[in-house]
């Protein structure tokens, strides 16, 4: 297997031909910002926070879906990126529902940890508050997509790793929304397994289990990349 | 359509010696409707104004029995100078057959030189030497981007595997925008016979045309012709008696601007929703079913069978084909060589505001555009001096402001259609363009302070350079190019206590 | 009990049953049935083999696809550049105001690529050139009648 | 602190909350009294008797969203007579949850909401001009009004976050709350 040799930040690094950026930049224990982003999920780019600079090229580049080539210069850290990921959390902020205080992934959610890592201590933009709903249909889980952020991982564990296609992502813009089967109730729709891995991924509060209070969920997206490890290796019966 | 059955009516009695076609847009639209009237080979347009179909029938029935039509003028017509500048200045050879033959009819088209270009270069069998001619032409694609057309077809060509796949993007979604239009109305079998040449250079067997659902003539047009061209043989298996083959399907949208998109386009073409992903992959490597494809535009595709026939030197620089809406006196259609100055087109051409208003800006490219001050309009109109303004050629939408347009309400107006027509998939296309027409609507309250203005600029730049795919990126074009040229518009509209700080 | 959509059959036969004719066939079914209700989009779906929310998602995606069945009449405003410039979004307003009907369905199109005849209405698929709205509403009225 | 230095002038002010903010001020606990020794309390739900917002005040602590005409007339005043206006906790700062009131679109589908939908009985909708003071349609952040020097989040914020700010504002500094845990929301 051949190596690319790349510069990240002030750091050399050697990674395996082949690799995305964000792996050689995580490699270099370089922290980049992610959320739409998770191991063992297909990249998709959307959520546009892990944006890096690459010498030479006049466009921004998200790092999960670019590949190392030899020789790279990247920056993950200028100010410029700066001001945009804290631009990028105030617009998810702003769009929807976040109110953290009564949220069951208070002090667990990726979305509320974000926001202090980039300095957000208010959104400089005009909160939308949407009225969205809340989907208790299901007899384990529920979805309130008040908390949604449109990250796509609840669709693509679903499709991708249990094969069950419940979720996928109805309209367009700014009404995008999750929607299971014919945008019906969750409950109705019977292709779900009741599997809860969609809870598992899910990065803020909108996917949790039934019961759950304030500050109880805890999902555990790491579990992922584990599970679709051990059934690469066939280790793990599908 | 009235009009042609009572003519043709007229026409099908014994003896009369004419011949009466439905033919596509002549151009000067806002003269319309238009019909031609060819003896020999002088043509003349004819602007019917208050005349009725039944009235021009028998008109027309008598001028017959008169002998020539070669002086007629019906009653409540006009007779259209050709020498006026509208007519006179363009150079028509993408649109050369649009008016003259009847796009539903293969035969006419045939008879007026179609698919004689496929029909050489496959007897030459020489895939190379096309790439070559549009290569060495300079052609660039006329959907928005400008990407050199004969670099894009080397690497499809370049590209490894038997399969591969052809698409027209006929999803001509600009608002103002109709020029693909015309050309698929007029002449469709242009872009088959475009598609073909290239199909053949690049080694594509199977191609679609992604057109949007909006233009129900054009879909029955291309459909009449692509079935019309597979019956004759100019489509299909072993074409013209070579080795070659290609296929061509046609694809119908269902209303989304987005998938103007290429990798857009593609998810639509397979069935999905009109989502763009991230390049690369690009299409010459990645496209339709995961197969090489070249992607090119309706009008890029119409331009390779006359640059054939013309050769590197006749046909120069190209031209652009442009749809003039807006403030103008005579809006329509035009073909005009690529260089020409904006001034021509938009004063000496199309006449300028009808009522001698003075011009305050010219759109183009649409929501992925920006405005032109009046103080440009010497500026000639190709690829680079546009974008060096702020603006692109964009597909050839050109709107004409006059004095009275206030440039911040243009720039909500483009907002909200690309916050309409965002597909939501990143977040600061999907959010920010909901924050920009936000904070440009706050200006056209009057409710806005300077805080305001720098939060619009600032946001505008990050939507630019944060967003997933073109529609993102140059949303925020209208507004950073109004501000850059007509920033007063936007200094008006500040809170009072604010403008005087 | 199931409805058997009798009239999809030949365009799903024509596209093979193949997922990637979905847009095709969900066009064809709008034509055919007015609108998609639930029955048919699970119809579509267990036709071509899809999962229900791919289809319900990429329905939703395009604005030509409607889920409640049409009014009677429709009369969508042009909104493209130029109908804008020459007042457009004044004309749907005036429309919205003083034409409030369940048979009536006013709406907005994108550029229907005939902007000489800016502002115009396509009323029930045809193309009505530089609208007013006193004339239209008058013209809207009696076509309700 | 240099005892030289001139006693600051400290307002807390209470406009849509739950009070929770006031609370955690409370639970300075002994630190009031160093506060004390640095500042005069002149306006306070919890620390003065005074009615009406005085002039010349330093700093300004606002808990709370604007959610009616009162808490909007009083914020201007605060913002006028004011010079660090500080956004004190979540609902400050992004209404919080009697913003989430905002999701119905407006006052009146609001009031309807809580006094005729859900009345138990004697449905009726409340309306005493210049008694009650009127709704406005949103519940908006203190930004969106007049303009903020400090942004203090959390639900509420910790006593400890509150002491990090007021001790660099007394000193005339301006407070550095970049650290992990001290602008975090909820």
């Amino acid at each position: 297997m051949s190596v690319c040799t790349l510069r990240i930040d002030d750091q050399d690094v050697a990674i395996a031909a082949g690799s995305t950026v964000l792996q050689a930049i995580r490699s270099a224990a370089i922290a980049v910002p992610t959320l739409c982003h998770l191991d063992g999920l297909s990249p998709v780019g959307a959520c546009r926070l892990c944006l890096v600079e690459v010498e030479g090229s006049e466009r921004l580049l998200a790092a999960c879906v670019t590949t190392v080539q030899d020789g790279m210069r990247i920056h993950t850290n200028s100010s410029r990126l700066q001001e945009m990921r804290r631009t990028l959390i105030e617009l998810l902020f702003s769009e929807g529902n976040h109110i953290c205080a009564i949220c069951v992934a208070n002090g667990q959610c990726e979305l509320q940890d974000l926001a202090v890592r980039v300095g957000m201590d208010h959104s400089r933009f005009s909160y939308r508050y949407p009225n969205r709903c809340v989907d208790l249909s299901h007899p384990q889980f529920g979805l309130d997509h008040n908390r949604c952020i449109l990250c796509t991982r609840c669709v693509r564990v679903c499709d991708e790793v249990e094969g069950a296609h419940v979720w996928d992502v109805g309209w367009r813009g700014e009404h995008c929304q999750i929607i299971s089967g014919l945008a019906e109730p969750w409950g109705a729709v019977e292709a779900c397994t009741n599997c809860g891995k969609c809870i598992e991924v899910c990065p803020t509060g909108a996917l949790f289990h039934k019961g759950e209070g304030t500050d109880e969920k805890h999902g555990h997206p790491g579990r992922l990349a584990a599970l679709v490890q051990g059934r690469s290796r066939q280790e793990l019966e599908p | 359509m009235a009009l042609l059955d009572r003519c043709a009516e007229v026409a099908q009695q014994p003896g009369s010696g004419i011949t009466v076609k439905g033919v596509g847009c002549h151009g000067p639209c806002s003269d319309g409707p238009l019909f031609s009237v060819a003896c020999g080979d002088e043509v003349r347009l004819i602007s019917v104004q208050s005349s009725s179909a039944s009235e021009l029938a028998m008109e027309l029935q008598e001028a017959l029995s008169r002998g020539s039509l070669r002086e007629w003028v019906p009653r409540g017509c006009r007779s259209l100078d050709p020498q006026s500048p509208f007519l006179a200045l363009q150079r028509r050879i993408v649109l050369e057959r649009c008016g003259q033959i009847d796009p539903e009819d293969l035969s006419d088209a045939e008879s007026a030189g179609a698919y004689q270009q496929l029909n050489a270069v496959l007897a030459a069998n020489n895939p190379e030497a096309v790439i070559d001619l549009v290569r060495r032409s300079g052609l660039r694609g006329r959907g928005g981007a400008g990407y050199p057309t004969g670099l894009k077809w080397a690497t499809v060509a370049a590209m490894p595997g038997a399969e591969k796949r052809l698409v027209c993007n006929a999803d001509e979604g600009d608002p103002g925008a109709f020029m693909d239009r015309t050309i698929l109305e007029g002449d469709p079998h242009s872009v088959l016979e475009g598609m073909a040449i290239a199909a053949f250079a690049v080694g594509a067997q199977h191609g679609f045309i992604y057109i949007r659902a909006e233009y129900p003539l054009a879909i029955a047009r291309l459909r009449r012709a692509i079935a019309q061209a597979q019956q004759q043989g100019w489509l299909g298996t072993t074409i013209a008696g070579s080795r070659f083959s290609f296929d061509l399907e046609l694809r119908v949208g269902a209303g989304a601007y987005v998938c103007g998109e290429e990798t857009a386009l593609i998810h639509s073409i397979e069935g999905q929703r009109g989502v763009p992903r991230p390049r690369p992959p690009y299409p010459a490597e990645h496209g339709v079913f995961g197969l090489p494809t070249l992607i090119n535009n309706v009008e890029t595709y119409a331009n390779i069978p006359v640059l054939h026939r013309l050769g590197l030197e006749r046909y120069g620089v190209g031209t652009k084909v442009f749809s003039l809406t807006g403030h103008v006196s005579r809006s329509g259609v035009i073909e005009v060589p690529i260089g020409t100055s904006l001034r021509t087109i938009v004063e000496t051409m199309a006449g300028g505001p009808p009522d001698h208003k003075p011009i305050k800006a010219v759109q183009t490219g649409g929501p992925s555009g920006g405005c032109i001050p009046a103080a440009a309009l010497d500026t000639p109109v190709d690829y680079d001096s546009l974008q060096a303004l702020g603006t692109i050629m964009g597909s050839g939408g050109m709107v004409v402001m006059d004095s009275t347009t206030n440039m911040v309400d243009v720039a909500a107006y483009f907002m909200a259609f690309s916050r309409e027509e965002s597909c939501g998939k990143c977040i600061p296309c999907r959010t920010g363009t909901v924050q920009l027409e936000l904070l440009l609507r706050k200006l056209l309250a009057r409710k806005a302070t300077v805080a305001d203005l720098e939060q619009l600029e600032r946001l505008s730049e990050t939507v630019r350079d944060a967003s997933l795919c073109g529609l993102g990126q140059s949303a925020p074009k209208p507004v950073l190019s109004t501000l850059r040229h007509f920033r007063a518009d936007y200094l008006a509209l500040l809170q009072p206590l604010e403008a005087s700080r | 009990m199931p409805q058997d959509f009798e009239q999809l059959d030949p365009v799903l036969r024509r596209h093979q049953f193949r997922a990637d004719a979905l847009l095709e066939v969900l066009a064809a079914a709008q034509r055919s049935y007015g609108y998609l209700s639930a029955p048919l989009l699970r119809h579509v779906a267990t036709s071509l083999r899809l999962p229900l929310s791919r289809v319900q998602g990429t329905a939703s995606f395009y604005h030509l696809f409607r889920f409640t069945p049409p009014p009677r009449h429709q009369c969508l405003v042009c909104t493209g550049t130029a109908c804008h410039v020459q007042g457009a979004g004044g004309l749907l307003q005036e429309l919205k105001q003083h034409l409030n009907c369940p048979e009536l369905d006013i709406g907005e199109v994108r550029c229907v690529g005939t902007c000489s005849g800016a502002p115009l209405v396509l009323v029930d698929g045809e193309i009505w050139n530089h609208q007013r709205a006193p004339a239209l509403i008058e013209a809207l009225q009696e076509l309700l009648q | 602190m240099s005892a030289a230095k001139p006693r600051k002038r400290l307002a807390t002010v209470w406009l849509a909350g739950c009070s929770g903010c006031h609370m955690s001020f409370l639970d300075l606990d002994e630190w009031l009294l160093e506060l004390a020794q640095h500042a005069d309390i002149v306006y306070s739900p919890v620390a003065s008797d005074q009615k009406r917002y005085p002039p010349a005040v330093d700093i300004a602590l606002v808990e709370g969203g604007v959610a009616n005409s009162d808490n909007l007339a009083l914020l201007k005043t605060v913002r006028a007579n004011t010079k660090v206006l500080v956004s004190f906790g979540d609902c400050a700062i992004h209404a919080n949850i009697p913003g989430m009131r905002n999701m119905l679109q407006g006052a009146d589908p609001v009031l309807r909401r809580a006094y005729l939908d859900l009345a138990d009985s004697s449905a009726q909708l409340p309306h005493a001009p210049g008694l009650i003071p009127e709704l406005l349609d949103q519940v908006l952040p203190v930004h969106e009004l007049v303009p903020v020097d400090v942004y203090l989040p959390g639900c509420p914020p910790s006593a400890d976050r509150i002491r990090t700010v007021l001790e660099a504002l007394l000193q005339d500094r301006r407070p550095d709350l970049s650290r992990a845990g001290e602008i975090r929301f909820g």
